[in-house]
């Protein structure tokens, strides 16, 4: 990987999965709200199926980030201050920590009936 | 400073940086130390008025049909109580610390914009006081801290309550803004050189992360206070079901920045617990990247977890799935911290003196908020206990437990450090063990107030219900912790002048703010300090050569304010940047500001464009003087 | 240790003054809800204890001193028990926890109106309750009564702000917003009193907002509702001074008054308690409240109507005559 | 590893402090708008008949057209701000006063439209209109702060010489300007999309 790819794996690994929860939360929301809503608009697909999809692609970003993070623990030992390792490890673990959320909130929502 | 250039370096700092006391340079001072320890008193005047009006409810409710005050005096105490509490004491007490530790943390000379920082103390004084004069009108808010519509619409609350509420937040959120802004950009511009990512102490991870919290939540409150203001002076429609408008779109934007709050009240709190830790385990941090994570973490996903005050307001299950599922994950990162600090503990030697002392009793408080915390994620039983006392039980133990008990540790261990005395231990341990005990009297007994069916803010009770023998201890318990409290307040005051010489580093700490003398000289380093490590000032070598740096004028920036500018991941120097020394204009904008809002709640719109105009004027007085290059 | 003394004392409380306990339920739904509590509150203690646990520990390590540092850096087996301890076995609980908790939460769900044999509609108004049966056609305030075993949808709608209607005993609390028709189930599984009390900051009376849910048997509750559904007898001696002095502006009595600013006074004799649960059904009470309102709902919407004293005496034996 | 730390290394300059702190003002105010733009929404959602029965649909040709005007005058705030730093106070200055002139064309046209519509029918009527004239009032205000700081930077330049005080001041303005035409994009689709 050279130095260019390494980066843009790094911050990758940092910003995917935190936006993906925030994608799935926000989507599945206003989904959720605007059905139950007095202006409920009704596009006929079941909404189980809509939150599914919603949530399925969060939780596959997630994952990517959480992959391309992991790619980077162990070629980060260079720098001679830990910078870079200090940030693989933190979004390796903040990955882990949001594909878990994502994956809860996908049990939540496929579990309880809507409105 | 045995050489006659090290000497010379101090005599050009001095002359470039001391300031002169009088009341010219108390009205103009930028200097955040200063700033700081103003912070520190003003919110602590804003403390114990909180805790008067805590003590009058509690003896009001102590028995059963309690009838001290009437409904409407009580009902303007326990909304005061809560906002003076989180928008007037928590916050700026730990915006007191953080603006008087955070430069010397990082080893900088002053806060990257010290006008503004000026600015923030100015404005929250007068914002706090505009906020307390509505007790002089007789029209303090009264619609409890988190003001639901429709009550809080004119209709229901026609008196200026509201309006002090809403503009009083405002002119608060100015200066919260400002010190956010300020706090961001010196913690990842202005570190020592060599200071990286991973070397940035904790405390001021947890200052980044209040201060990101403060900049994305505040927005959220200001709009809603916006539309309110608009609401109920010139007839607009947000909140109001006749008119097109929503009483849920209220607890949505209010609660977009309320759960964020109580994280921003939180990180700070969290900062300086993992801080004090390491010195009296006397090892560094275990874990501690996975503390400084854990700290931004909890503030990121404290945005997505909002929905839970709602639980009770009928909306679909599947809305409350996402926000239980953020609810509980949430405690992941708290998991870590406080397994974090415990590991530390138990892998060190502790030192037992009364800093430690008051974050073991937090560490215990904590968790037992944490754990009920997490009951409120779970959604049958939140809809059962919300809004009763056991709700006022579990934020007591988080917010009082989590951030009164670290700031009374850090009032313990950075006394030292601001006056440069020690505090009286046996006194302190006294004083803990009251607080402690006092604490849990008083709030404990809640949660079975609140399981035998008390709602909150009832001014007063029938008897026949179990609640008069708990509500009676709670009572006793909140004298108990006033007792605590006063005990601490009478060491503070005392130790001044009675309490040991404290030089420089009296507790062998691993942080830069005890490389330098106590109290810190206005410029804190006589040379910036070089870091090569996480635990800067156990690195003695280090600490050696910046003396050494000092005497070959290397590092000390005589040219004028100076501080150093570096990258914010790598802390390599990038430029030397240039401060303001003292500056009128941060208490004229303050006072122009204040002439526009009061103007704006009286009503008088002409004199309330004058204020504006003043604003306008003060700011751009502001830029005139440019510094010179 | 101070979790578990609490426990032990709410424990003892769950069998006597329950009367607005939430650890005494007598419906499905308030049980599961309890059961749900006892789980946590164990896992709880067990997490406050192994704290507790390891801050003793730390009390009890060997002391070091202020001028030695024990040791630097990371100590990655240490490390790594924290991460375990601290991330990967709550994570593990939480998860178990949640699923729990998704399956208790249709248990308290807001029912549909098919699965409820009866429905009754709840207005919040500044400090009272209207109660309105649309099947049966009765109107009554601030006290409920419906058939043991039988489940009742309770339709709540609010006329000013945010209220909120909660019988610990019997379910989980509902708020009543402008705008949202909210729902809760009421099914008690045995006779008896269940007081309520507005949940929701309502303003200067929120304190005094309460409510009963009286839970008789069939019978019993028909003929509670073949009571309420009889106007009263017309030309009653009160009846006059009633409207004369002004009370109909406010109070509505059928066949009598339309007032709707207070709550409805045709059966008001009925009732167990008078102004939502603030003082009990007696006639010392009643005039007591009649003469001076403000002395004992201080802000509430009654003015005291400076009446004479026998005024009082016989506006008080008019309604308390309206059974 | 010890790391060998020159000092004073040659200084590389990275971006003022003053950039960094505009940066944390653009993203509070976009925070504010965000949350007035998602309770229009909001609203809309909840409402079957948006807008209300009774209320002409927005007009959309003058708001586009007042909003590509004040998106252009991006162009003339970077040429301004790019200039500055490289040391060219009079193209700087006419960066400005192109920015400045394209801003007042945006700030009066729009002035005009909401002052007739507040005729038409004031803010008090519906959620509609009060949503309406918040964002609209709120934006203008904006740009109205940013025509008195452009005024500010021109009033200096013409007076003294470019300083890099001042080249740092108009840099960050040129940042707060482009945030401010994001937002009247935001603003313009939220206020027309009944229309679209």
């Amino acid at each position: 990987m050279t130095a260019r790819t390494q980066s843009i794996a790094l911050w990758f690994g940092l910003a995917a999965p935190p936006l993906a929860w925030v994608v799935q939360l926000l989507a599945g929301w206003m989904l959720d709200e605007a059905r139950c809503g007095d202006a409920g608009m009704r596009w006929g697909i079941d909404d189980h199926l809509w939150q599914g999809v919603i949530s399925g692609c969060a939780i596959a970003v997630a994952t990517t980030g959480v992959v391309a993070a992991g790619s980077m623990l162990r070629s980060a030992r260079d720098d001679a201050r830990g910078r870079t390792a200090f940030l693989a490890r933190t979004s390796f673990s903040a990955g882990v920590v949001f594909l878990f959320l994502t994956i809860l909130t996908l049990v939540g929502v496929q579990t309880l009936e809507p409105c | 400073m045995s050489t006659v250039v090290g000497r010379e370096e101090l005599e050009r700092l001095e002359l470039l940086w001391a300031e002169r006391s009088g009341l010219k340079t108390f009205l103009t001072t930028c200097d955040h130390k200063k700033i700081g320890t103003r912070y520190l008193v003003t919110s602590f005047v804003f403390f114990v008025a909180g805790g008067v009006a805590a003590l009058t409810m509690r003896t009001q409710l102590a028995t059963a049909n309690g009838g001290i005050v009437g409904p409407k005096v009580y009902n303007e105490l326990f909304s005061m109580h809560g906002v003076t509490m989180i928008f007037f004491f928590v916050t700026p007490m730990l915006n007191g610390f953080g603006n008087y530790m955070v430069p010397l943390q990082i080893g900088a000379r002053d806060m990257a914009f010290p006008r503004m920082n000026a600015l923030s103390y100015w404005i929250f004084l007068a914002s706090g006081l505009f906020m307390y004069s509505s007790f002089l009108v007789g029209a303090a808010p009264d619609d409890g801290w988190f003001n639901y519509t429709p009550l809080a619409e004119h209709a229901f609350t026609p008196g200026r309550n509201i309006d002090f509420y809403n503009l009083g937040l405002l002119f608060l959120t100015v200066s919260s803004t400002v010190g956010a802004t300020n706090f961001l950009v010196t913690i990842f511009k202005l570190r020592a050189p060599g200071m990286s990512l991973n070397r940035i102490p904790l405390f001021c991870w947890g200052i980044a992360a209040q201060s990101f919290s403060l900049i994305f939540a505040l927005p959220a409150l200001s709009a809603a206070n916006i539309f309110l203001e608009l609401e109920r002076r010139f007839g607009f429609h947000f909140f109001d079901r006749a008119n097109g408008g929503d009483a849920l779109l209220w607890q949505h934007l209010f609660w977009i920045f309320g759960h964020p709050d109580v994280y921003i009240i939180f990180l700070p709190a969290v900062g300086i617990v993992s801080t004090i830790v390491p010195v009296f385990a006397r090892r560094s941090m275990i874990a501690h990247d996975w503390l400084a994570l854990a700290t931004m973490a909890t503030a990121f996903i404290g945005f997505g977890v909002w929905v839970h005050h709602m639980f009770a307001t009928g909306l679909s299950n599947v809305t409350y799935a996402f926000y239980s599922a953020a609810s509980m994950v949430i405690v992941i990162p708290s998991g870590v911290q406080i397994f974090g600090w415990l590991a530390t503990l138990l892998k060190g030697r502790p030192v037992i003196r009364s800093p430690l002392l008051y974050i073991l009793g937090f560490v215990v408080t904590f968790v037992i908020g944490g754990v009920t915390g997490v009951m409120f994620a779970a959604i049958p039983f939140d809809q059962q206990v919300t809004d009763t006392y056991f709700v006022v039980a579990h934020f007591h133990y988080v917010l009082f437990g989590g951030a009164v008990f670290p700031i009374f540790a850090a009032i313990h261990y950075w006394y030292p450090k601001l006056t440069g005395r020690m505090l009286d231990e046996r006194l302190a341990t006294w004083s803990f063990w009251t607080f402690f005990v006092g604490f849990n009297l008083t709030f404990f007994p809640m949660h079975v107030l609140g399981l035998l069916g008390e709602p909150r803010r009832v001014y007063t009770y029938h008897s026949g219900f179990g609640w008069g023998i708990w509500n009676l201890i709670s009572t006793i318990g909140a004298f108990t912790l006033a007792a605590g409290i006063l005990g601490t307040v009478v060491n503070v005051v005392r130790s001044r002048r009675a309490g040991a010489v404290a030089g420089p580093d009296p507790w062998g700490a691993n942080t830069l703010e005890w490389a330098t003398s106590s109290p810190p000289p206005e410029y804190n380093f006589p040379s910036i300090p070089v870091v090569r490590s996480v635990d800067p000032n156990w690195d003695v070598e280090d600490r050696r050569d910046d003396i050494r740096r000092l005497e070959h004028a290397e590092l000390t920036l005589t040219g004028g304010h100076e501080t150093i500018g570096t990258d914010w991941l790598d802390g390599n120097i990038e430029e030397v940047h240039e401060g303001p020394a003292e500056s009128p204009w941060p208490l004229l904008l303050a006072l122009a500001l204040s002439w526009f809002f009061l103007a704006f709640l009286a009503g008088h719109w002409v004199l309330a464009g004058i204020g504006a105009a003043l604003t306008a004027a003060a700011v751009g007085g502001w830029q005139l003087k440019e510094p010179g290059e | 240790m101070f979790f578990g003394a609490g426990g032990a004392a709410a424990l003892l409380l769950s069998g006597c003054a329950d009367r607005q306990n939430t650890l005494a339920p007598h419906s499905s739904a308030a049980r599961s809800i309890t059961t749900l509590w006892w789980v946590m509150f164990i896992g709880s203690t067990i997490v406050v204890m192994v704290v507790s646990l390891l801050v003793v520990l730390a009390f009890l390590r060997r002391r070091g001193s202020l001028d030695h540092v024990e040791a630097r850096g990371e100590s990655p087996r240490a490390r790594n028990a924290v991460l375990v301890s601290g991330a990967l076995v709550p994570a593990v609980v939480l998860t178990i926890l949640f699923v729990y908790v998704l399956t208790s939460v249709p248990a308290t769900a807001e029912p549909k109106p098919k699965d409820a044999k009866l429905t009754i509609d709840v207005g919040g108004k500044q400090w009272f309750w209207t109660v309105r049966y649309p099947a049966q056609h009765v109107t009554t305030a601030n006290e409920l009564h419906i058939p043991v075993g039988v489940p009742v949808r309770v339709r709540v709608h609010t006329d000013d702000v945010i209220h909120s209607f909660w019988v610990p005993e019997l379910n989980r609390k509902i708020d009543m917003i402008p705008g949202y028709d909210n729902s809760v189930l009421l099914e008690a599984d045995r006779a008896g009193v269940y007081r309520g009390q507005c949940a929701e900051f309502c303003g200067l009376q929120h304190a005094n907002m309460a409510f009963y849910v009286v839970a008789e048997p069939r019978a019993a509750f028909g003929r509670w509702v073949a009571r309420e559904q009889r106007p009263p007898a017309a030309g009653a001696p009160g009846a006059t001074l009633f409207t004369q002095v002004g009370c109909g502006g406010c109070h509505t009595i059928a066949g009598l008054s339309t007032g709707t600013v207070g709550p409805d006074l045709t059966h008001v004799g009925g009732r167990m308690t008078l102004a939502a649960g603030t003082i009990p059904q007696t006639r010392a009470d009643l005039e007591r409240w009649i003469g001076d309102p403000q002395h004992i709902k201080p802000g509430n919407k009654m003015p005291a109507l400076h009446l004479t004293g026998s005024q009082i005496k016989r506006l008080a034996a008019y309604l308390e005559s309206l059974r | 590893m010890s790391e060998q730390l020159s000092v004073p290394v040659a200084l590389q300059r990275g971006r003022p402090l003053g950039w960094w702190g505009m940066l944390m003002l653009v993203a509070t105010e976009a925070v504010l708008f965000g949350s007035m733009i998602a309770s229009y929404f909001y609203l809309r959602f909840r409402t079957p008949q948006w807008p209300p029965v009774g209320v002409p649909e927005p007009k959309v040709l003058y708001p586009v057209l007042l909003t590509v005007v004040l998106v252009l005058s991006s162009l003339p705030a970077a040429v301004a701000s790019r200039s500055a730093r490289r040391g060219r106070p009079g193209q700087a200055a006419w960066g400005l006063v192109a920015t400045l002139a394209l801003a007042s064309v945006y700030a009066a046209g729009t002035s005009v439209l909401v002052v007739r519509a507040w005729h038409h029918a004031g803010a008090q009527r519906d959620a509609y209109d009060s949503l309406f004239f918040t964002l609209q009032g709120a934006h203008v205000a904006h740009v109205a702060v940013g025509v008195l700081i452009n005024l500010f930077l021109v009033g200096k330049l013409s007076r003294g010489r470019l300083t890099r005080y001042r080249a740092n001041g108009i840099w960050a303005m040129s940042l707060y300007w482009h945030f401010v035409n994001v937002l009247a994009v935001g603003v313009l689709l939220t206020t027309i999309s009944p229309a679209l």
